[in-house]
């Protein structure tokens, strides 16, 4: 009977072939440049996107080139920008905030080192070793003025380059309930809004409500230490877990678990634990357990957290509080990245897992705790899949919060968020894509309703793909960047609730930002100069064309 | 006093094209104990007055004029609830599709039950002796009491629909077409049957029939009906041996008999009317070989020539009948013209 | 040994049925009864010879196989076992599709329900233009039209005009028996099935078609099968007639014979139980008792074995052959045979 | 093979069917006009003295308001009657006609291909549609024709039973026999004789999927797989959900579309209602 | 009569073989399906050995043929596979929700069916009467309306507008119950499933409700009902034991099948009203490319549908006396 699977997946197959060979006709050989496919997101995952890349696509349409806005869902889009980076020429995409992306370095290297341009986030195939090297001297100079110096020349040469075709930071809106919390209690995070760990154990519960109920749309996927899952996964071990700094409110690393942090050497870090820390479980925290927590990366059973560990060569006890990292090489981003970023596991309960798992096809990441055992300042209650997962304070942390329980509800229905946080069954909306002037006009009805609006670390932008012409040729990538008028993106898509982005620095690292940045604007006009300027002709249809002597080498592609 | 007397019953179908006269005019009457044979074509109304009588009715039909005197009391005047009350206790049914007449879903048992507790106030015990002594009486293994109306024969079915109608000793059951589907060999077992318990248990009967010879069999009386009138009624005896009509000895003329081996079958051309816009004169007239201008304009009225044996018709050339009767036998006379 | 309705192996005839049989696989149930075969017999080794002109009456109670044997005949349903000749060709397995135009263009059919037989969307002239066209018959419209008014005009629907445009739902019963009747000649067939002709037809109307059948298989010199349960209507139609009881032929000779001196017990109770409309001419009953068996298990030895009054062990032993009695009266019956066709019931006895 | 006086018949006899009938008439009348009727290109950011027209409600120049990229929701309307017509029609055919010629076949010829093909539907029976429908849409991209497709592969089930059926017992009536007798061939005893008995089915059961596709299309685009390239009355939906329309109180966004669908979709019903009737002509005396 | 163990055996193989079949199906068109399933997981700071790492813990290293058997192999032990996002055995994520899913289906269902069939019989009753004409209409209106539409405005008025009934989830933050049956059993559950559940019930009346019109009528014509009447049973019990006993046959069937039906059509519900179910889940996989979770939830979804179907079919014969199994096709 199986050949009516047979035929079935192969009428399937058939008819993929048919849809993804539809649009691609041969333009090669000729001066006119090929039709472009813009892909993006569809509008219900990222309606701004969307929105964002149809603009795009009418606007160079103008500029007379064969423009195609083609919707794909996520999946295909980021397997066709990360795995196929010579076969896509515009995707709509975005950079995220974590606490660790406060510390320029993810974005200034990780981006555009020609170094990640096969497999790295260098998706878009940018190489320039001058710029390599500004990259690779702001990782090891450790001293803050100097690498400042660095990360804003790095930023000027972006611009020149015109890398990506930025668009906005957009603004993270919070609302909470006033009536349930002290209004001042919340602390609003560089980059990250108010929606952070600072909030979480500062919160000040006033009224009979003493548990903090805010929500997501994505469900929590696990609660492993050793595992970076979802993005929702990972507020919840960041409260469940501590590390031995965190990023302040203003964005720089600072000691937390750790009692003092102090560098010997450029390569030499001394840590001194706070006394007295205890695991939820009862189990004093150690040196060992911190050198554990540090270590078990280091083992190939622990993937995601390789990356932050690589610079240590070694973790020296030096007593039960005291410890040594000594690391391989000097990085500048080492509080940040790794000192702040490594989840403090205890090893009574961690240590045998990892033993078991030497004997087994699975890596750390499949293991998950019935009761998760962390030091942080919540403690594990309950987890009911896909509905919510509540937290409990933990009073005996020493930064103990002042709310009760934390519990985040897993609500798909954005539209009920609105409705939810005006009846109670949130306190805290925490999570909100849609359209901000609705929270603005939400909290002046309801005088209990609060709102904070902060701008977002993260950006949106277009990615060009450097290693297809024409956007190989920055002359080309500015003409785009100039017709993208991010006032109307601002405007239309935003709602305001955006600023126009320029770099990847966000304006809230105020000490990182390069002010004096001169993006190119100026719409169709400026675009058509840029393009004549690098030699572009209009045939007479008023189709764009290469340069003379360059002719036409990719096929359409997607 | 007769225990059903049908006066001038009329039942009439609101149709798209009109109103349908299914039943115009239609009088007989049936004593105690007696049989009635009620004798017509398909589509000649007999169907349509029991339902008529018992007044279950499809939505669109409806009683214009007429009584239905039963023990006296008419019933068309009779509230609904009351004549509930009527229904089954005085006046049964022996279904024309006996065959589909019980509940596919439930045991044949059931509808014993049902009606003999419902309708006779017995107790679920006595209604169970009740139906085991109904189900030996008709000629049935009470062992098949608990099986599905489908796991009958259509045979045993008409025995069970005749033990139901018979369940409450009612005075009159009407059997509508009781044997028309059943093989002949069955169908004469249940027609002895049938005559059987209504001479042990003395009851009237109307018997509803297209087969004359069913009649001949079993009734008493008969009634021909044609086209929603009454035609010709009398002793059976009498209307067979001596019909006054031209319809009713059409009808003997068409009928074979396996034991007159040299009669020559003749059949009545032609079609009956449409009951919509019936003809003005005689309902047969059109296929009568007889027929007269007046026949075709006037109303031939019901006149009783035979008081002894009830025997009479509706036809104006009633006193020509030995004259027709030996034309009628002539396969030219039938022939169109 | 088992007579043969053919006994000296003649030639020349229309149709001949050598031990033909019919099984159906039986319906299955969620619930089952316990005991249960694993099909139904419907014709269990029919033998038959038509010779032309010849009109055979196959009589019985339903699902005794009679209908069956029509569709057989039509080839309407293929036989299990045994053979099927006509006009002394082998059809029991026609494969290719000339050899059943052929076949079909011979053998027609008469249907029991008139009112279901015809198109209800073709009106008269195509229902009955529709086999010429099929079989190539006339070699234009007009010539195929005057077909169609002669054959109207055979079944006495006159004036054929009038009748042509007409619908089946414009027509009586009568009526449209006769136009399934033309359709049915109109390819000039030499073997003709009809299936209960009148049955679903008012009395009144019934001797019309059943004269005009008569005429034109006479006239046509015509083989006819005539299926009915009703005997009285076959005498009027049948020079033979063969009485069928679950599968097998009973009893076959002259219909007038059979009508007049049933020799099988079963002919004996159908012929006593036709009607009449003089009950005092009516025959000696024969008390067959009610045990059908069922046809998915069927008894062994004489079929009747559990409803005949004057059964014997015997009877319950051995399979029972169709014997002729004399001038070609078969009966399948041993006691029938022993006693040279007298059986007589009194009392509750048979004696 | 239906005359078009019974068609007429039909419509003049059924009120049900007839309301049906304009319903779809208008809205064929709606989408072949659309670009005439509608005041603004669906996808246009309609402009009022430079600025875009954000969340206007309801007012002259937009009789629906716009939507909150400044679109005009009444041309947004008027377009989508496109795609939901197309939708509609094509999954109906597709239905219909795959439906009808398994039911067919499986009924007429019977034995190995009836039992092979019965197994197929059983098979296809097994497939929860919605899952079935995101699952294929994701895996081959939004576009309304993969919906289409879906629904091409998995709902002719239901027609291809009722169809096999009704061809079982119509191939046991005598007119079907008779055609048999008379020598007809197959393919003449399917189109001449059975195929006009079982077309007003399978016209039923095809209105009925212009309904299925029609809300599949709405639902499919609400969960966030439809086709943004084609504006119909489900994106709109979708649209209006994602921009929150309904906590800002646009109902003039959010009510249209979906009266719309209702419509179209009842249509169908009514339709096929009356059809049932017509079909079971032991009712229609009454 | 005993049960035809025969004919229920071989009715259980084919609906194993139908099973087989739609996983064969569904195991192809997912690792046919575009992109890398690993895209969203494999972080691309990893090194060639770490990717190769995960695709051999996935399995997905080995040649397509050599998968399938091994995706048949596991299938027979009830192992679905691993869930790429949770990382945990689908069959234990798929557990997690499927109660939810089942309590929704069942609650709605039943209320569909109980006014469905109340409501059909009360039509058939007006039939010819205006009565009948507007239940029709307004039947039509429910069942031609998109679900999550209906939804949508059902939570704005109700939940958000009137406050009366919570919009999400199947209990109050941070509230848990003690046990799969004290949830069933809680009144605060019922709380938070009558609005999805009567969204769905909505959508779901029309079907029974029509259905049983339309039996009704057409019972109502049938002899035994007619002759009821005429043994002077009152109009009540032969509406109910007669006509609509025979009537409820069908409704039955469709019934089980719609459980079927429904168990997979409840995406939309479950997303607007955010229940965790199976549907949710579903699409949840779908759009995260978790493809083990995603077959498995079909696969499951797909098991129940067969299964309802096969249930319809015995029950079918069950209320039926008359029918044989050909009947049922």
């Amino acid at each position: 009977m199986s050949w009516k699977s047979k035929i079935a997946s192969s009428l399937l197959i058939c008819l993929l072939f048919l849809t993804l060979s539809g649009g691609v006709i041969a333009s090669q050989g000729d001066r006119v440049i090929r039709p472009i496919y813009v892909i993006t997101r569809p509008q219900s995952s990222a309606p701004d996107e969307y929105e964002t890349l149809s603009y795009l696509t009418a606007m160079m349409t103008e500029l007379g080139i064969d423009a195609r806005l083609r919707v794909v869902p996520w999946e295909q889009q980021s397997d066709l920008v990360w795995f196929e980076r010579d076969r896509w020429d515009i995707a709509g995409w975005q950079m995220t905030a974590r606490p660790e992306r406060l510390d320029p370095d993810e974005f200034i290297y990780n981006l555009f080192h020609s170094s990640t341009t096969v497999d790295g986030y260098n998706f878009i195939g940018y190489v320039n070793p001058k710029y390599d090297a500004i990259a690779e001297a702001q990782r090891v100079t450790v001293d803050p003025e100097e690498r400042r110096e660095l990360i804003l020349k790095a930023q000027e040469i972006l611009v020149e380059d015109a890398v990506y075709d930025f668009t906005v930071h957009p603004m993270i809106s919070i609302v909470y309930n006033t009536d349930v919390f002290a209004e001042d209690s919340v602390v609003d995070m560089a980059g990250m809004g108010i929606r952070n760990f600072w909030t979480y154990i500062n919160i000040d519960p006033i009224g009979d409500q003493k548990a903090i109920i805010l929500n997501s749309g994505e469900t929590v996927q696990a609660i492993n230490p050793f595992y970076i899952s979802g993005t929702v996964d990972s507020w919840v071990y960041e409260l469940i877990y501590d590390r031995l700094m965190r990023m302040s409110p203003e964005g720089l690393p600072e000691p937390w678990a750790a009692e003092s942090v102090e560098w010997l050497s450029d390569t030499e870090v001394q840590i001194l634990l706070r006394d007295g820390m205890k695991w939820h479980d009862g189990e004093p925290v150690t040196a060992k357990d911190v050198k554990f927590s540090f270590e078990a990366p280091m083992t190939g059973e622990v993937p995601m957290y390789k990356p932050f560990v690589d610079v240590i060569s070694r973790v020296e006890i030096v007593d039960d509080l005291t410890l040594v990292f000594h690391l391989k090489r000097p990085w500048a981003a080492f509080e940040a990245a790794s000192l702040a970023k490594i989840n403090l596991a205890p090893e009574h309960i961690w240590g045998p897992l990892f033993e078991d798992l030497k004997t087994r096809p699975e890596n750390a990441e499949s293991i998950q705790e019935d009761v998760p055992i962390g030091s942080g300042p919540f403690k594990f209650a309950d987890w009911k899949f896909a509905e919510e997962v509540v937290l409990d304070a933990y009073a005996d942390h020493f930064a103990a919060p002042k709310v009760d329980k934390w519990i985040v509800r897993f609500v798909t229905n954005m539209e009920s968020t609105l409705g939810m946080i005006q009846n109670g069954e949130l306190n805290f909306l925490a999570s909100y894509s849609g359209d901000a002037s609705l929270l603005e006009n939400l909290v002046s009805r309801n005088p209990m309703l609060s709102m904070v609006s902060s701008v977002d670390l993260g950006y949106r932008f277009i990615a060009l793909n450097h290693n297809r012409a024409p956007f190989s040729d920055p002359a080309f990538r500015k003409a785009l960047v100039a017709i993208t008028d991010q006032e109307f993106v601002v405007e239309a898509v935003w709602k305001g609730y955006a600023v126009p982005a320029n770099s990847v620095i966000a304006p809230a690292l105020e000490f990182w930002k390069n002010d004096e940045l001169k993006w190119p604007q100026g719409g169709l006009e400026q675009a058509r100069q840029f393009l004549k300027e690098a030699g572009y002709e209009w045939d007479n249809k008023g189709r764009l064309l290469y340069p003379s002597g360059q002719v036409e080498e990719h096929t359409p592609s997607f | 006093m007769s225990l059903l007397d049908v006066r001038d019953m009329r039942v009439y179908y609101k149709t798209k094209k009109g109103i349908a006269q299914a039943v115009d005019g239609v009088s007989f009457s049936v004593e105690p104990g007696q049989s009635l044979g009620l004798v017509g074509e398909s589509g000649c109304g007999k169907s349509t007055m029991v339902n008529g009588i018992i007044r279950v009715m499809a939505k669109n039909a409806f009683i214009p004029s007429g009584e239905v005197l039963f023990d006296g009391q008419d019933l068309t005047l009779l509230p609904e609830k009351e004549m509930r009350n009527v229904r089954w206790r005085d006046l049964s049914l022996i279904p024309q599709a006996a065959m589909d007449s019980l509940n596919p879903v439930y045991p044949v048992e059931d509808a014993f039950t049902e009606v003999l507790t419902l309708k006779g106030n017995m107790t679920k015990k006595e209604a169970h002796a009740r139906t085991v002594e109904l189900f030996t009486m008709v000629g049935l293994d009470p062992d098949r009491l608990g099986n599905f109306p489908h796991e009958y024969s259509g045979g045993m079915k008409q025995r069970a629909a005749i033990a139901l109608a018979l369940a409450l000793e009612p005075r009159l059951v009407i059997a509508d077409e009781p044997v028309t589907a059943l093989d002949v060999i069955v169908q004469r077992q249940v027609l002895n049957e049938l005559k059987r318990l209504r001479s042990e248990l003395n009851l009237a009967l109307i018997m509803i029939t297209h087969d004359i010879s069913v009649v001949a069999e079993t009734c008493d009386n008969i009634v021909v009906m044609y086209a929603g009138k009454v035609v010709e009624k009398g002793s059976t005896q009498e209307v067979l041996e001596n019909p006054l009509h031209p319809y009713t000895m059409g009808l003997e003329n068409a009928f074979p008999d396996p034991r007159q081996q040299d009669k020559e079958l003749i059949s009545i051309e032609g079609s009956p009317p449409d009951l919509v816009n019936p003809p003005s004169g005689c309902r047969f007239a059109p296929r009568c070989p007889f027929a007269m201008e007046r026949c075709l304009a006037e109303e031939p009225p019901y006149e009783e020539v035979d008081e002894e044996h009830q025997h009479g018709a509706a036809c104006f050339r009633l006193s020509e009948t030995l004259k027709l009767q030996k034309l009628a036998k002539e396969v030219e006379t039938w022939q169109p013209a | 040994m088992a007579a043969s309705m053919n006994p000296k192996g003649e030639d020349g005839y229309v149709v001949e049925l050598r031990k033909i049989k019919k099984e159906y696989p039986v319906r299955q149930s969620l619930f089952r009864k316990k005991k249960q075969g694993q099909c139904l017999t419907a014709v269990n080794g029919v033998d038959l010879c038509l010779k032309e002109g010849d009109s055979l009456g196959i009589a019985g109670e339903s699902g005794c196989g009679k209908s069956t044997m029509g569709r057989l005949l039509l080839k309407l349903t293929e036989s299990t076992e045994g053979e099927y000749l006509f006009n002394g060709e082998d059809v029991t397995d026609l494969r290719s599709k000339e050899e059943m135009l052929k076949f079909r263009r011979q053998a027609q059919l008469v249907f029991q329900n008139p009112f279901e037989a015809l198109n209800p969307r073709f009106t008269v002239q195509r229902s009955i233009m529709e086999p010429l066209t099929i079989h190539g018959i006339g070699s234009s419209t007009e010539e195929r039209l005057g077909f169609v008014k002669e054959a109207l005009r055979k079944v006495n629907l006159q004036p054929a005009e009038s009748f042509l445009e007409k619908y089946p739902h414009q027509m009586s019963g009568g009526q449209l028996q006769r136009v399934v009747l033309a359709r049915a000649l109109v390819l000039k067939p030499i073997f003709l099935v009809a299936d209960e002709p009148v049955s679903m037809l008012d009395v009144s109307v019934r001797a019309g078609v059943l004269n005009l059948m008569k005429e034109i298989a006479e006239e046509m010199r015509l083989t006819t099968v005539y299926i009915s349960h009703d005997l009285s209507l076959l005498q009027y139609l049948c020079d033979h007639t063969a009485i069928m009881y679950l599968g097998q032929i009973v009893e076959y000779g002259k219909t007038e014979d059979i009508l007049t001196k049933p020799l099988h017990p079963y002919s004996k109770a159908l012929v006593a139980a036709i009607p009449t409309l003089d009950p005092s001419k009516r025959p000696e009953e024969v008390p067959l008792s009610n045990h059908v068996p069922s046809p998915v298990d069927l008894p062994e030895g004489c079929l009747l074995q559990d409803r005949c009054p004057y059964v014997g062990n015997a009877c319950r032993g051995s399979e029972q052959v169709l014997t002729d009695v004399g001038d070609g009266h078969l009966v399948r019956c041993d006691l029938v045979c022993a006693n040279n066709g007298n059986l007589k019931f009194e009392g509750g006895k048979a004696v | 093979m239906i005359e078009m006086t019974s068609i007429l018949e039909f419509f003049r006899q059924d009120k049900f069917a007839l309301v049906g009938a304009i319903i779809y008439i208008l809205f064929i009348l709606v989408a072949l006009f659309a670009p005439a009727i509608a005041p603004y290109d669906p996808q246009e950011m309609v402009r009022v003295d430079g600025r875009i027209a954000f969340n206007r409600e309801p007012e002259k120049n937009f009789k629906l308001g716009t939507t909150n990229m400044g679109r005009d929701i009444f041309s947004q309307l008027i377009y989508g009657a496109r795609p939901a017509l197309t939708v509609g029609f094509t999954a109906a055919l597709f239905v219909m006609v795959v439906g009808t010629v398994v039911g067919l076949v499986s009924g007429y010829f019977g034995g190995k291909v009836d039992s092979l093909l019965m197994r197929l539907t059983d098979v296809v029976f097994g497939i929860p549609f919605d899952p079935f429908v995101i699952v294929l849409v994701s895996f081959l991209g939004p576009s309304i024709w993969n919906i289409v497709l879906a629904m091409a592969l998995l709902l002719w089930r239901d027609t291809a039973r009722v169809i096999r059926s009704q061809v079982l017992s119509i191939k046991k009536r005598a007119f079907v026999e008779a055609a048999r007798v008379s020598g007809a061939s197959h393919s003449r005893i399917i189109f001449s004789y059975i195929m006009p008995n079982i077309l007003p089915l399978s016209l039923l059961y095809g209105s009925l999927a212009i309904g299925w596709a029609i809300l599949t299309e709405a639902a499919v685009s609400f969960l966030g797989f439809g086709d943004p390239s084609s504006i119909s009355w489900g994106y709109m939906l979708h649209d209006a959900y994602v921009s929150q329309a309904l906590s800002r109180g646009a109902f003039y966004w959010m009510l249209p579309p979906g009266i719309c669908i209702m419509l179209l979709v009842m249509a169908g019903f009514y339709i096929s209602r009356g059809a049932e009737e017509v079909l079971q002509p032991k009712l229609r005396s009454m | 009569m005993t049960l035809n163990w025969k004919y229920i055996g071989r009715r259980f193989g084919q609906m194993l073989l139908t099973l087989w079949i739609i996983a064969t199906i569904l195991f192809f068109v997912f690792r046919l399906m575009p992109g890398n399933p690993l895209t969203a997981y494999i972080d691309p700071n990893f090194t060639k050995e770490q990717q190769e790492i995960l695709l051999e813990q996935f399995g997905l290293d080995k040649p397509l043929f050599q998968q399938y058997l091994v995706f048949l192999l596991n299938l027979l032990q009830g192992n679905l596979g691993t869930s790429f996002v949770y990382r945990d055995d689908v069959l234990r994520v798929v557990a997690r929700v499927l109660p939810n899913t089942l309590y929704l289906m069942l609650f709605s269902l039943i209320i569909a069916y109980v006014v469905g069939v109340l409501g059909g019989i009360l039509l058939a009753w007006l039939r010819g009467k205006k009565g009948e004409t507007v239940g029709i209409i307004l039947t039509l209106f429910t069942r031609s309306a998109p679900q999550f539409w209906v939804g949508m405005l059902v939570l704005a008025i109700f939940s958000f507008r009137l406050g009366w009934l919570p919009s999400s989830g199947t209990g109050p933050a941070g509230v848990t119950y003690a046990s799969e049956w004290a949830k069933f059993t809680s009144p605060v559950f019922w709380k938070y499933m009558l609005l999805p559940s009567l969204t769905l019930a909505i959508y779901l009346l029309g079907l029974p409700l029509l259905l049983m019109r339309t039996n009704m009528v057409e019972t109502m014509e049938e002899s035994y009902v007619t002759i009821a009447r005429m043994r002077g049973l009152s109009e009540r019990r032969v509406m109910l034991k007669y006509a609509a006993r025979n009537a409820i046959l069908p409704v039955v069937t469709a019934m089980a099948v719609g459980f079927g039906y429904a168990i997979g059509g409840n995406v939309v519900i479950e997303n607007v009203f955010s229940w965790p179910g199976l549907g949710r889940l579903l699409v949840d996989a779908v759009t995260m490319s978790d493809y083990p979770l995603a077959q498995g939830a079909f696969l499951l979804a797909a098991a129940i549908m067969v299964f309802m179907n096969f249930v319809a079919d015995l029950l079918y014969s069950v209320l039926d006396p008359r029918i044989t199994v050909e009947d049922m096709g």
